[in-house]
């Protein structure tokens, strides 16, 4: 498994080098100037022209992108032209609020969408069914910053019981119980994604219910709900598996929303406003530790897949 | 091995097609051969109907599938006609594929679910260019449709409004009207009911009588291939082991393997000497050395276990690839 | 499916507190910024952002009284020598930086001649000046090459201006920002900590020594009363509302007009209105395109537009804007009202015939508008409509505003673009008396005015000098003001010591929760 | 066999429809037939006629299928599945009587590995340690001729071949010792070969145990060499019921006759096969009178109108037609 | 449309919509929502632009039904303008995801050679996450319907390309398939005769659940400021400009809100509806909602 594991990696490299060029390439291409943006409204052409050459933005595309790799290989993201910070230090100030962002999603995704999917499978075609997958659909078609704001206007503005916005980190006064400040955006970031693994675990389990093996299983006189756990469910959460990967991806692109609504202190909204200040290291930086982090995850699961089903052997 | 001076419509020598295997399936890793076809080499005259036999995962199919170029060959050669087949370019076979045709299994698979009888029968009429007009085209269709026992009003329907029975003579329909040389058919009656399975089997006789194509029958059906064909090849393990004219076959067989096929069968008369419990057949892709059959074989020696068999002349069309050919005559059930 | 031990932990942790609800803030202000500040060096950054937390921090030798007036802060007193050519300054004793070292002339000199060289607003100052030296230990000396009258003005505007840092932070320090780590100022507050997307945190610095008298606009007595100040970006409005009102933030800037009136009448929310409007501008490109020297055109433009729609769509209450053609606002000693009769005529049929007269064609004009600052585009798009009722080819161009401004310095990218720009004590500030900045506007009878403008040291004189030029502005139209815009943040009703209006930046001496 | 004792299973008047969109289609009407121990009955007929669907009947299966038991008891030594409650049911499914199906390869569940799911079968009947479960489980293993059971226990279903996994289905059969086994195309899914152990491994376990069986195939051979009774089926019905000896010597039922004639045999040399005309009709499509009639030869225009009923030959030989043939026919 | 046709579109509607009608009601809003663009120019009190300075956040009632914006402008004739931006971005996203992803992935499928190497592309491409995507694509370009159109629809370009990949795959191992070589029929023959026919269905379904998607993600870059030109009257500009009236005029955030919902809701119950209806071979490579 580790050596499957290393092939695989070694694998991502050349996946890797063409994400990272393209990375480069769409950074670069956007328009705006980074030196224009730093020095504000009054700035004169002169003087943006001198910060540009100082930042080092005005030589040829491709040396630029061949030594910003360079940097990248000795772990060096490069320097944040609007905090004049490292970028990987940037990004590591959004890690926590946006990890724990995705660990509470997780959370919610696991607690809402198992429970809810079996039940909705197991009690197929009665009301409880139709409410439940009626529910999740609905719920997967609301845009997630309508969501988000309703949620503060009735839990943060009306009933005043969570917070409305920001994240402080949990090294801060209040400790853990800053994650309070997450409840919300992780709710809000998890109803979509809760749907779609309701209505995944459901099919999975409608599937599977159908095979010939869940037939021997009732054949030995099993009870209902050990056809359903053991037999059925086990083997959809093959399936279920397999759409992780792809919830991650959901994730991200949703974090970028929840994470500006609720002016949450995360990597999304940190990619958003770059993208605005042309903050180019940040958003290369960003982009690519997303990436690298989707491909990893993939390769979990896989691994996953591997380990719940025996029939897909890693060599 | 031809049974006349005549030279054969097709000559097949040493053909092999072999397959890699990723194996772990769902991602790369290291790869594995399959032998799935290994060395075969037949004859067919002209007119003639031979019955390729044997267990799934011999290569009956892939032998099929490779004469229609449907498969890469991997060594060996086919003449067709006198030509070599097998090395053609795809572009230059295109034409020999209105001689050489094929009749699948699956009578629900085989045919595109998303158009009418009429599409799907003029395709091969239009393209080797057999009539040009939709008239022509049409009247060619009705033709052949009445020729397999249907009506021609039926071009107009989609596949799913047929009976099993009835896909299989659209089927054998789409084979007969480009007026082929050769017919391979694949398996081509075991997807059906038993009374069905005797008309279309009847179907198939009586065309291949009327119009004297040579055919390649693949089953794993004793009774059928018995039925139709001159000439049956028994393979194993992606070898020919057996090769004899129909009656010899059936009555004195003289491969091991064939004795044991033969000894399977449930018989509805009752008389049938049960067969022993010879276990079940190596994969192909690990197949045993020497002999490939030695494990299951009760009259295995020592050379078995070593040295391939090469076949043996018999003598009335029979050859025979067992280290023992010919001493076990006697024994023959 | 079992919860691993920590994460159980962690839940029931978050659910306790969130029950609980306490404030975890203690003494510490929470302010909901709009964004995060590009740097706080008040040299190179004129970010009105960047100067809300940086004046808390670092300051100027002079700074503005409640009435706009400049007051000594880190200068005990100043005395002009020379016709005005010179200008000695002696500095307070008493202060000491953030890193326990008193500060000196040493430090002043450095600071100034960092900002003459590569501050942003610095240069205006010292292409007149000739020498800046230390003449004793607490006493500066200035040389002018000829008499400037803006000096003082300039330098008690910290915003871009100079503020006075340790000549070793200086010292080395050229065009770029100064890091974080060597933020080290004067001022009531030091720097505690920037996370960057989380916040800005200043700490109470207690070795401040506060200026004497009472407290006057930014003048006078300081005390920090907080632990810290936090400045916390929440870009999106509506979380800034919310979460000022669910309690999250005891102050959030730049609201909405719109909600003026709820958060008013909300017992909760203290609104509090900034007394330095600022303004919006639309520039004409003087370089290129069919603007180019036409004033003619550009009048039939600005004869074309009503100012009052624009207003009360992307401001809304009557209370938060004055349709003023003034580029200072009413009250101020820079007030006039020369050749605003033009501001805002809102005249079709004229403006289409001024637009035949100047050779108009319909040739496309393009206008080039932000979304970021929604009123901007809000005053674009009425403006769009109202040209295009008087016959002008507008081919409005949204962008954001990064693409903006790198496109605003290519001459022949647009015709028009929309910017804004905030409350200035000098009119030398305002931008269009740039010669540099986009739209280029430097026509003789500019550079005319301009030079009689900074030369004079007769207040009277630059009164006067500055209604001529704001007449030519209103006659050759390198930009059109669209009126004063009261913008106004709020603050729980906590806050004491807040006082009725912002003067320009809100400040958090002498303010207790 | 004697007539005394209660038969080990009864089935009387059973009929199954299929819920359509359209309401209730029959598939399976008014199916009796018995079966004491160390019986083998032998159901025979072709795709559609209802004989799976009648098995799964009898093993409690259909929930979860849109096929419904409409009428009929299936008394099963004395007691009536049918009103059985659920948990008295699944008692003596997997247990007193099993099922085998026609797909080994899918019958097997893939995830769990082949030992676990027999000591599954074993615990969930009978109160047994995991280990001692599992001791038996190699034993069941060895009784089907698995060679090196206790090797091949920890196998995952797809590391065994097709034959393998019908003898690992058979041995989870085994593990309650059922009275009743059901066997459903047991081995259409496998080569001749293979096919002809497994038919010999389930006689030999039967005159082992004395289990009854239930034989369901389309393959007239394969009936034909392991039951002893057999009942053909035609489009949800018995048309002709014997014991096997009898209904080979003289066939009453048209149908019967022309499936038999219909197969080639590798026997026997034939020039042209006989066959049946037409198809079975549909189950959308509607006949009136006998099913099969018009197929038959023999079809009269009572035929057309009326269903027939069962004539009994004797000997316990019987079948539905107006018209049978005559026993030298 | 011969009547006969028409009837077989009646009764393959009525296959797939019988008994759901959850399913059914959602068929009737998109119904509805098209009409409403076709003919919003016939239904509209207001011109969705006309900029009105007095009538400013003005409250739903009888003059202006879903109130007015702080514009001044009628909310309810932009919804109705905006179900035209709606469907515009659905059908052109679809139209881009498909052709440029269906194509990619139905040749990549048939070609393995060409097909490994672009596949690899469509990896690399999807190890972005969508927004991210969209994100960057729209400040490269500029903000118009047609740029949104084409970023969200090459977005969805990759995952359509992966979904076809494996359905071209499971087709050309069909027997039909090699009964079409037999019979001497070329690639693009085989290609656009006999595995595009029977891809139709799927990709309808996909085409349904791109459409339901598109909505979502034009708001979100709606939202973000990256989207649809400000101007353009539709949904999620709607919502974007409004949201921080949410205290002070929350009509303004429930309608075009609801719409959305509504709007994507629909289309996943008419997708999922036809998605019942394809070949089960199908099923689950379309994962939809």
């Amino acid at each position: 498994m580790l050596g499957y594991a290393t092939r695989r990696l070694l694998a991502l490299i050349p996946t890797l080098l063409a994400a990272s060029l393209l990375v480069f390439l769409f950074v670069h291409l956007i328009p705006g100037d980074p030196a224009a943006v730093l020095l504000g409204d009054t700035a004169t052409p002169e003087e943006v022209e001198a910060l540009t050459r100082e930042m080092g933005l005005n030589a040829p595309l491709y040396l630029q992108y061949l030594y910003w790799l360079g940097n990248v290989l000795q772990g060096d993201l490069g320097t944040s032209i609007f905090f004049g910070a490292p970028v990987l230090s940037v990004i590591a100030d959004g890690a926590e609020t946006s990890i724990l962002l995705a660990v509470m999603t997780m959370v919610w995704i696991v607690i809402l969408g198992v429970p809810i999917g079996v039940v909705s499978a197991t009690r197929h075609g009665t009301w409880v069914d139709q409410v439940a997958s009626g529910g999740a659909m609905l719920f997967a078609s609301v845009p997630t910053f309508w969501l988000g704001l309703y949620l503060i206007l009735i839990f943060s503005v009306s009933l005043g019981w969570l917070p409305s916005s920001g994240y402080p980190s949990i090294s801060d006064d209040g400790g853990l119980a800053n994650l309070r400040y997450l409840l919300l955006p992780s709710f809000t970031l998890a109803a979509p994604n809760a749907a779609l693994i309701i209505r995944l675990v459901r099919a999975s389990m409608l599937d599977v219910q159908r095979e010939d093996h869940v037939r021997t299983a009732r054949a030995k006189g099993l009870a209902p709900w050990k056809v359903a756990t053991k037999h059925v469910f086990r083997n959809a959460l093959i399936a279920v598996a397999a759409a992780f990967g792809f919830t991650f991806a959901a994730l991200v692109s949703e974090a970028v929303v929840t994470e500006t609504v609720f002016s949450l202190p995360g990597i999304g909204r940190l990619v958003v406003q770059s993208i605005l200040r042309r903050d180019y290291p940040v958003i290369q930086g960003v982009i690519l530790i997303i990436v690298v982090l989707y491909m990893v995850i993939n390769l979990l699961v896989d691994l996953a897949y591997a380990w719940l089903d025996p029939r897909v052997s890693l060599k | 091995m031809t049974t006349d001076a005549e030279r054969p419509l097709l000559r097949v020598r040493d053909l092999k097609t072999h397959f890699t295997l990723k194996s772990g399936s769902l991602f790369g890793g290291s790869k594995k051969l399959l032998k799935a076809v290994d060395g075969v080499s037949f004859d067919l005259a002209a007119g003639e109907v031979l019955g390729i036999v044997g267990e799934s995962g011999c290569g009956k199919s892939t032998v099929g599938r490779t004469l229609t170029r449907l498969e890469d060959a991997t060594g060996g050669t086919a003449e067709f006609d006198g030509r070599e087949m097998l090395s053609l370019s795809k572009a230059a076979f295109r034409p020999l594929r209105r001689e050489i045709q094929m009749i699948f299994q699956d009578p629900f698979a085989s045919l595109n679910p998303r158009l009418t009888i009429e599409q799907t029968l003029a395709e091969p009429v239009r393209i080797h260019g057999l009539e040009t007009t939709r008239e022509g085209i049409r009247a060619r269709i009705a033709r052949t449709l009445t020729q397999v026992g249907l009506d021609p009003k039926v071009m107009s329907r989609h596949p799913h409004e047929f009976s099993g029975g009835q896909r299989q003579r659209i089927g054998i329909a789409r084979v007969m009207i480009v007026e082929p040389k050769l017919v391979i058919a694949d398996e081509a009656v075991s997807a059906l009911d038993v009374s069905i399975q005797a008309q279309v089997l009847n179907l198939i006789k009586d065309l291949q009588k009327e119009s004297g194509i040579s055919m390649l029958f693949i089953s794993h059906d004793l009774g059928v291939v018995r039925h139709i064909c001159d000439r049956v090849a028994v393979m194993y393990l992606g070898r020919i082991v057996e090769t004899a004219p129909k009656a010899t076959l059936f009555s004195a067989p003289s491969h091991p393997y064939t004795r044991l096929l033969l000894a399977s069968i449930p018989r509805i008369r009752p008389g049938r000497i049960p067969a022993e419990d010879r276990g079940e057949p190596a994969s192909a892709a690990a197949p045993p050395p020497g002999c490939p059959f030695h494990p299951r074989c009760p009259i295995a020696t020592d050379i078995c276990r070593s040295e391939r068999p090469q076949p043996v002349d018999l003598g009335n069309g029979q050859f025979s690839a067992c280290h023992h050919a010919g001493k076990q005559q006697g024994e023959a059930a | 499916m079992t919860l691993n031990r920590p994460l159980k932990t962690i839940l029931a942790a978050a659910f306790a507190a969130s029950m609980a609800s306490t404030a975890y803030a203690g003494g510490t202000l929470r302010y909901a910024t709009v964004g995060e500040p590009p740097s706080l060096d008040q040299h190179v950054v004129t970010s009105d952002l960047a100067t809300t937390i940086a004046h808390h921090m670092f300051e100027g030798l002079y700074t503005f009284d409640a009435a706009n007036a400049p007051q000594p802060l880190l200068a005990e007193s100043d005395r002009l020598e020379n016709d005005g050519k010179t200008i000695v300054i002696t500095l307070r004793k008493d202060v000491t930086f953030h890193d326990g070292t008193d500060m000196t002339s040493a430090d002043v000199v450095a600071s100034l001649k960092r900002w003459g060289e590569h501050g942003s607003r610095g240069s205006l100052l010292f292409s007149n000046v000739e020498s800046v030296e230390a003449t004793g230990d607490h006493e500066v000396t200035i040389r002018l090459s000829k008499p400037f009258g803006p000096w003082k003005n300039l330098m008690a505007f910290i915003n871009g201006g100079p503020a006075i840092y340790p000549a070793s932070v200086v010292a080395d320090a050229g065009k770029a920002p100064i890091s974080p780590e060597n933020y080290i100022g004067t001022g009531p507050y030091k720097f505690g900590e920037w996370q960057a997307n989380r916040h800005v945190e200043l700490v109470r610095f207690d070795d401040y020594d506060s200026p004497s008298g009472a407290a006057d606009g930014y003048a006078g007595e300081r005390k920090a009363n907080f632990d810290a100040l936090r400045f916390i970006p929440v870009p999106d409005v509506g979380t800034r509302v919310s979460g000022l009102q669910a309690g999250d933030y005891d102050y959030a800037e730049s609201i909405p007009g719109d909600l003026f009136a709820d958060l008013d009448a909300n017992p909760q929310v203290t609104t509090i209105v900034n007394g330095g409007p600022l303004f919006g501008l639309v520039f004409m490109n003087s370089k290129d395109g069919p603007l180019k020297e036409n004033f003619a055109l550009r009048r039939a433009i600005q004869t074309a537009i009503d100012k009052v729609p624009a207003l009360q769509v992307a401001i809304g209450p009557d209370k938060l804007w004055r349709a003023n053609g003034s580029f200072l606002p009413k009250g101020n000693v820079w007030y006039t009202e020369a050749g605003a009769e033009n501001f805002s005529r809102g005249d079709a049929d004229t403006a289409r015939s001024l637009a035949k007269e100047a050779g108009y064609n319909g040739e496309p004009i393009k206008f080039m508008v932000s979304t970021n600052y929604p009123f901007h585009y809000d005053t674009a798009i009425v403006y769009t409509k109202q040209l295009a009722q008087a016959g002008f080819n507008i081919d409005l161009q949204v962008y954001d505003w990064a693409t903006l401004i790198k496109k605003r310095a290519e001459p022949d990218q647009w015709d028009l673009f929309f910017t804004h720009h905030g409350f200035v004590p000098d009119p030398i500030l305002i931008s269009v008396m740039n010669d540099n900045y986009p739209g280029w506007w430097t026509t003789p009878e500019k550079a005319a005015l301009k030079a009689k403008f900074t030369e004079s040291a007769d207040p009277a004189e630059r009164q006067k000098l500055w209604g001529e030029i704001q007449a030519l502005i209103y006659e050759q139209v390198p930009t059109m003001k669209t009126g004063d815009v009261y913008t106004y943040n709020i603050a729980s009703t906590k806050l004491t010591g807040l006082g009725e209006a912002t003067l320009i930046w809100p400040h958090f001496w002498n303010v207790d929760k | 066999m004697t007539q005394s004792n209660p038969p080990l299973l009864d089935v009387r008047g059973l009929s199954l429809s299929v819920a359509t969109g359209d309401g209730l289609m029959p598939v399976v009407r008014d199916m009796s037939f018995s079966l004491n121990a160390s019986e083998t009955l032998g159901i025979v007929g072709e795709s559609g006629c209802g004989k799976s669907l009648t098995s799964l009947a009898i093993m409690g299966l259909l929930e979860g299928t849109p096929v419904r038991v409409t009428a009929g008891e299936i008394l099963f030594q004395g007691r009536d599945l049918l009103t059985l409650p659920p948990r008295e049911r699944r008692r003596i499914m997997g247990n007193e009587m099993s099922m085998i199906f026609q797909e080994p390869m899918t019958s097997l569940n893939p995830v769990y590995r082949i030992g676990d799911q027999i000591v599954e079968t074993i615990r969930e009947h009978q109160p047994m340690s995991k280990s001692a479960a599992r001791t038996r489980a190699v034993e069941l293993l060895r009784m089907v001729r698995i060679p090196d059971p206790e090797g091949r226990i920890d196998s995952y279903p797809h590391q065994l071949s097709g034959g393998m996994r019908q003898r690992v289905m058979i041995a989870m059969a085994l593990a309650g010792s059922p009275r009743l086994l059901i066997a459903d195309e047991p081995t259409t899914a496998l080569d001749v070969t293979v096919q002809a152990q497994i038919l010999k491994l389930i006689a030999d376990l039967q005159s082992e145990t004395g289990m009854g069986i239930i034989l369901i195939s389309h393959d007239l051979g394969v009936i034909a060499e392991t039951c002893d009774r057999i009942a053909v089926m035609y489009r949800g019905r018995v048309v002709e019921s014997a014991e096997t000896r009898d209904l080979f010597a003289t066939m009453r039922h048209p149908y019967t006759r022309g499936l038999l004639d219909s197969i080639p045999e590798p026997d026997e040399d034939v020039d042209r096969l006989p066959t049946i005309p037409g198809r079975v009709p549909g189950l959308d499509e509607r006949v009136d009178g006998c099913a099969f009639n018009p197929r038959c030869a023999r079809a009269s225009a009572v035929c057309r109108e009326e269903d027939p009923g069962e004539t009994a030959f004797g000997g316990g030989h019987a079948a539905r037609c107006h018209h049978p043939l005559e026993p030298d026919a | 449309m011969t009547p006969n046709a028409t009837i077989q579109w009646f009764a393959t509607g009525r296959r797939i919509f019988r008994g759901r009608w959850l399913a059914t009601l959602g068929l009737a809003w998109l119904v509805l929502v098209v009409l409403a663009a076709v003919f919003a120019p016939l239904i509209v009190p207001f011109d969705p632009l006309e900029i009105d300075p007095v009538a400013r956040l003005t409250e739903p009632g009888a003059a202006h039904f879903f109130g007015t914006d702080h514009f001044g402008r009628d909310t309810f004739s932009r919804s109705i303008y905006g179900a035209r931006m709606a469907i515009v971005i659905g059908l052109g996203s679809v139209l881009v995801a498909l052709l440029v992803g269906g194509l990619t992935g139905m040749i990549s499928a048939y070609f393995t050679r060409l097909g490994a190497f672009l596949m690899r592309v469509v990896d690399v491409l999807m190890a972005f996450p969508a927004l991210l995507l969209a994100l960057v694509l729209m400040t490269l370009l500029e903000r118009s319907v047609m740029n949104t159109v084409l970023v969200i629809g090459i977005v969805y370009a990759t995952t359509t390309a992966r979904i076809l990949f494996g359905m071209t795959l499971k087709l050309k191992n069909e027997v039909f398939i090699d009964a079409a070589v037999c019979s001497g029929a070329g690639h693009a023959s085989i290609l656009f005769r006999h595995i595009l026919p029977n891809l139709i269905s799927p990709l309808l379904v996909q085409a349904s659940f791109i459409f339901a998607f598109a909505q979502l993600q034009a708001a979100a870059l709606d939202f973000l400021g990256l989207g649809l030109p400000p101007e353009v009257p539709s949904w999620g500009n709607m919502l974007s400009e409004s949201r921080i009236y949410v205290t002070r005029a929350p009509w303004l955030l429930l309608f075009p809100g609801a719409l959305i919902i509504l709007s994507v809701f629909s289309m996943n119950l008419v997708g999922d509806a036809l998605r019942d209806s394809i070949d089960p071979r199908f099923k689950n490579d379309i994962k939809g909602v």
